[in-house]
């Protein structure tokens, strides 16, 4: 089964990388853009057909260390 | 909103506090100048249980242009330079969140320096975790040491120093200290002292966010089970930002518009404008509405109290506002005027024209509560041990066991991560007994070093201030640097607890002492109080940033064997003090007993004796005896060189343990040519210094004799394994 | 000779290699990131650094920038071009240089003296190298990791386009002395008609024996003769 | 109008920092984990209500800069 981690920052947490980017797209021209923030992503396979605990495996993964809690947020999701 | 009991706790704010504060103000505060208050009588600001004791550190000789009470201290180190130098901590924070912690901690810090005038020209760190046994230990070890390369490789300053240590007493809390150096031209020094009225007051840099909103009353509180509940008021380092910073501020420095100049550290708008206004004996009044913010309706008290990073505030000349604007915007950063200077003696702060806010800038700063808290002497353990008294234990395994443990191995792991050589000045990277950077373009350097014994410190305060002091001489004696002058940074624990507060005026006793007596004053520092989970506090661990001259970069000096055949020479006397030892702890995890003693006249004139061996190029190479005693030494002078070692078993009466392991001080190990040994031995003698030859530089092998035989690459391997296997 | 040395918001190794240009005799300018022309030059240097922080992808902004079509046109016209460290990581984002720059393979910064082998000397580079000489040189850097797909790796080695490759001291290419997994042991590289260098490590850091050794000094002098 | 940005590494091409993640959450004791990679994620507000457009406008965005058409694929998604 495949799973996707969608890994955000929390709202008030600065991302200078987003706003770099954002910066750079304004630069080239972008205008009407109003906000860019950043985020990582992960694309899991796990041998497990049970969806739920599928789930679970990863909801683990993701506390012990793919999120850092402290400042970021995520979403997992089942990949079709 | 009415001020109740639980927003004044919540404040951190004791009850005689409070009423202090309406005393001042005559009526209630409204709760935006409650938390202006908390956050300027707040420990980490006011340093009210600290400043008592403090005072009786000496600050001056005649190399200091600065001391204590500005962003840094500054020395002059000749022709028309001068050097700048301040350490800070930034413990709870990184606790919390070790990679950002830690990188925000260095970005405060270069922000200290380059306020100042200076370019920052070197990076050091003196960080400590808990036992590596520990459940999160080695996760926060990662995040320290990669936040802290993430920032300072990024900002391009090298980090070329700092100590690496492990010790239960971290366990839930660590220490992370942060030191940076910078070079400045001696007229061209910043000060943050506001003059003249009706000036602009002018943000720069970064955007305000909730970033850290009391951050700087949580640098002061004590951990406990809802610490978790603090968490979100983390901040974001922004390196990237902060070199932009960093290069406007000095490019706007060369022109002649900065009146003062101060970055928002702890407690942020707050504490930079306060200060300002305070040294100037003068007032300042801020439009809050033109405050750059990151986020949609923030509040005044967000405002006011936001630690985001990367932000500077300036008063400038009245007509430079748009020279200074045009520097801003080349470097794609935030200017905003955002207030004046004025006469009545306040902060005066409004909102959309409205008055929201009018404290007393006196209330703020002078009239910050001081404390004389309560103090415990503590008792010096008179308890010894002897070797005799301990089990049995091979000399070979007991060496191999210290070499190869996480306090003494390589820390190649850590130093790999940040980068060591950019600036193109580095003499000596981290490895030796101080960093030395060359001055850009001139002979002359400079040798830093950090250091600390918590250990020493626990076990006897007043002793143990001086050892640090002494150690950190030392250091920089040992690359042939003069010692100048130190920074420190004091993590202690609980300060209202009277054995803590013990330890912490018996701190500063013995720090005294060896300081006056080096001549070797204090310029600048920092204390972090209330390290510690409840009612367990850290050991006392003071942390010694020194730094010293040298005239011609030529004359540099390491500990790197150069040649076989050369002699190796112990210099100062060897008692055999055994107990507070890596020996003792690493072998037997024994922790009680007196740290060794600390003789200042010996620690003088050893040290002034190798200068001149020194200067006279009469060594090779030079390196201080320092935890693990003699062995250990002379190992690290092997490994640095690959070049092998035959050591003779001492003559003497003494045991070979107590003779190898003893942690005696003022001790040096030198690398003599033959040729050379008689003239070394004379001026030695003719400064009535003990002294005795141990052993010959020879190929391949560490050897002593009978007891020990490891080729060098072998030793590489024990003393080289820990961090990658861990 | 004339040299150039592009700034970009982060860049930080701009005045070390200004410094190593000048020891060189190199008659060397400063230029910012903003500037819209580019004074005559014989070699144009993008140095080392974090160009806008290393975000998103190092060297991806400063790709992006007015100034380096600028640098497009110079490199068309057959001026050389040397990009060192983040300045190779923006030559291969803006398409003058072939493959990526992934994270380290231990992802760690990486700041040490390695080795590298030069693969080729008849080059406008390092015609002042022997072929397989081993030089020590420092790296400093979270992102060197040379990637590129077997059809352009093939073309690489069979048009001589390697320029460097990590290696032990006595030059054997192993694993062991390959910092960060670049695919065969990979440096730096060139493009086709070999006026474009990109390399991970700094030879600007090995000019001055007292810091460290003058192994990168060799690179100068070529470009000079 | 808010989208999203999911960009991937492409198929054949090596990613050190998956394998890295992958690695160490295997010797935290994650067993049936099969595979794991990383990419990037972005959330971009823009002033645009009309949705083609501004699907338009964030490929042009990728294209320019967010991805690296030469190691990476993206997708584009609206965020209710
Ligand atoms: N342990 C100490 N020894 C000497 N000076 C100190 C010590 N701790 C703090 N200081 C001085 O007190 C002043 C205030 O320190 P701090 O609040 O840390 O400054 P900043 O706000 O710039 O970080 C500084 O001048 C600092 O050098
Ligand atoms: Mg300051």
């Amino acid at each position: 089964m495949k799973l996707s981690v969608t890994i955000t920052l929390k709202k008030d947490v600065l991302d200078p990388q987003g706003k770099a980017v954002q910066n750079t797209l304004q630069g080239m021209g972008i205008d009407n853009l109003k906000s860019l923030r950043q985020g990582k992503y992960f694309e899991i396979e796990l041998n497990e057909s049970n969806e739920s605990a599928a789930k679970k495996k990863v909801d683990d993964m993701c506390k012990m260390l793919l999120a850092n809690l402290i400042i970021e947020n995520y979403k997992i999701d089942i990949v079709k | 909103m009415k001020i109740t009991q639980e927003i004044i706790s919540k404040h951190g704010l004791k009850e005689e506090e409070y009423q202090k504060i309406r005393k001042l103000l005559k009526r209630e505060p409204n709760l935006l100048e409650l938390g202006i208050f908390s956050a300027m009588w707040n420990e980490h600001c006011s340093y009210k249980s600290s400043k008592f004791h403090l005072k009786n550190l000496p600050t001056k000789n005649k190399y200091v242009i600065q001391g204590p009470g500005e962003n840094a201290g500054v020395i002059d180190i000749g022709d028309d330079d001068a050097i700048i130098f301040k350490i800070e901590s930034h413990n709870h924070p990184s606790f919390i969140e070790p990679y950002q912690g830690a990188a925000t901690g260095v970005g405060g810090i270069l922000r200290d320096i380059f306020t100042m005038g200076a370019r920052p020209i070197a990076l050091l760190n003196s960080i400590h975790f808990g036992d590596p046994k520990n459940n999160n230990t080695k996760n926060l070890l990662n995040g320290v040491v990669s936040g802290i390369g993430g920032y300072g490789n990024c900002v391009g300053i090298p980090t070329v120093g700092g100590e690496t240590k492990f010790n239960s007493t971290y366990n839930e809390n660590i220490l992370v200290n942060a030191m940076a150096v910078g070079h400045a031209k001696k007229d061209k020094i910043f000060y943050s002292k506001a003059k003249g009225l009706g000036k602009s007051v002018v943000y720069v840099g970064s955007k305000t966010g909730r970033d850290g909103i009391h951050g700087a009353s949580m640098a002061s509180a004590e951990f406990d089970e809802n610490s978790e509940e603090k968490k979100p008021t983390v901040q974001v380092g922004d390196p990237f930002t902060e070199k932009l910073l960093m290069e406007a501020c000095l490019e706007l420095m060369k022109k002649k518009s900065i009146i003062a100049i101060q970055d928002m550290g702890a407690a942020g708008l707050t504490s930079s404008s306060v200060e300002m206004a305070s040294k100037g004996g003068l007032g300042i009044s801020l439009d809050l509405e033109k405050v750059p913010c990151r986020e949609e309706n923030m509040t005044p008290y967000e405002m006011m109290l936001s630690e985001s990073q990367e932000r500077m505030l300036i008063i400038l000349e009245t007509g430079k506002e748009n020279e200074a604007q045009k520097i801003f915007e080349k470097w794609d950063l935030d200017f905003v005027i955002i207030g004046k200077t004025i006469k009545e003696k306040n902060l005066i702060l409004k909102y959309n024209k409205t008055e929201v806010g009018k404290i007393p800038i006196d209330a703020l700063s002078d009239q910050a509560p001081i404390y004389e808290r309560d103090w415990k002497k503590n008792k010096i353990s008179q308890r010894k041990i002897k070797i005799k008294d301990l089990n049995k234990i091979k000399f070979k395994d007991a060496f191999i066991k210290i070499i190869s443990s996480s306090n003494h191995s390589n820390k190649n792991w850590v130093t790999n991560q940040f980068d060591q050589m950019v600036m193109g000045d580095t003499l000596q990277k981290s490895g030796g007994d101080s960093a030395v950077i060359r001055i850009h373009k001139k002979n002359k350097a400079i040798a830093i070093t950090v250091d600390s014994n918590a250990n020493y410190c626990k076990a006897h305060p007043t002793t143990g201030g001086k050892q640090i002091v002494c150690e950190s001489w030392r250091n920089l004696i040992s690359v042939g640097s003069k010692p100048i002058a130190i920074t420190n940074c004091l993590n202690f624990g609980n300060p209202e607890n009277s054995e803590i507060m013990g330890q912490f005026a018996e701190t500063i006793i013995g720090m005294k002492e060896a300081c006056e007596f080096l001549n070797y004053p204090v310029v600048s520092g920092n204390v972090s109080f209330y390290n510690g989970t409840n009612q367990k506090n850290i050991f006392p661990t003071p942390v010694i940033g020194g730094v010293g001259v040298i005239d011609n970069y030529n004359n540099v000096f390491d500990h790197k064997l150069k040649a076989e055949g050369n002699i190796i020479l112990v210099v100062g006397k060897t008692f055999g003090h055994l107990d507070q030892t890596a020996f003792l702890r690493e072998i037997y995890n024994k922790i009680e007993g007196p740290p060794p003693e600390i003789n200042l006249s010996n620690e003088k004139n050893n040290g002034l004796a190798i200068l001149k061996l020194a200067k006279e190029k009469l060594i090779c190479s030079i390196h201080d005896v320092s935890t693990g005693g003699i062995i250990s030494s002379i190992a690290e002078m092997s490994l640095s060189s690959m070049i092998g070692v035959k050591i003779n078993k001492p003559k003497k009466l003494l045991n070979l343990f107590e003779y190898f392991f003893s942690e005696d001080q003022g001790r040096y190990i030198l690398e003599v040519k033959p040729n050379d040994i008689g003239k070394v031995k004379q001026i030695l003698e003719d400064e009535n210094i003990h002294h005795e030859a141990v052993g010959v530089a020879q190929k391949k092998f560490f050897e002593v004799e009978n007891e020990i035989k490891l080729s060098v690459e072998e030793l590489y391997n024990l003393n080289n394994k820990w961090y990658y296997n861990y | 000779m004339n040299s150039t040395v592009i700034v970009f918001p982060g860049s930080n190794c701009d005045r070390d290699i200004a410094v190593a240009l000048e020891k060189l005799n190199f008659k060397n300018k400063m230029v910012w990131h903003k500037d819209t022309t580019l004074p005559k030059s014989d070699l144009i240097v993008i140095p080392g650094g974090f160009s806008y922080g290393d975000y998103l992808r190092s060297g991806a902004m400063a790709a992006k920038s007015n100034i380096l079509k600028e640098v497009v046109r110079f490199a068309n016209n057959g001026c050389l071009i040397l990009g060192v460290c983040n300045g190779f990581q923006i030559l291969i984002e803006a398409g003058l240089l072939p493959g990526a720059l992934l994270r380290n393979k231990e992802l760690k910064f990486l700041s040490k003296n390695i080795f590298v082998k030069i693969l080729d000397n008849k080059n406008k580079f390092c015609n002042k190298y022997k072929k397989n000489q081993v030089i020590n040189l420092n790296i400093a850097h979270n992102e060197g990791n040379f990637f590129i797909d077997k059809e352009n790796l093939k073309k690489l080695e069979d048009q001589n386009l390697i320029a460097f490759k990590y290696c032990d001291q006595a030059g054997k290419e192993t694993e062991n002395s390959n910092p960060n997994g670049s695919i065969k042991n990979i440096a730096g590289i060139f493009n086709e008609k070999k006026n474009i260098l990109g390399m991970m490590p700094h030879p600007e850091r090995m000019i001055d024996h007292s810091v460290s050794n003058e192994d990168g000094v060799g690179l100068f002098l070529s470009i000079l003769s």
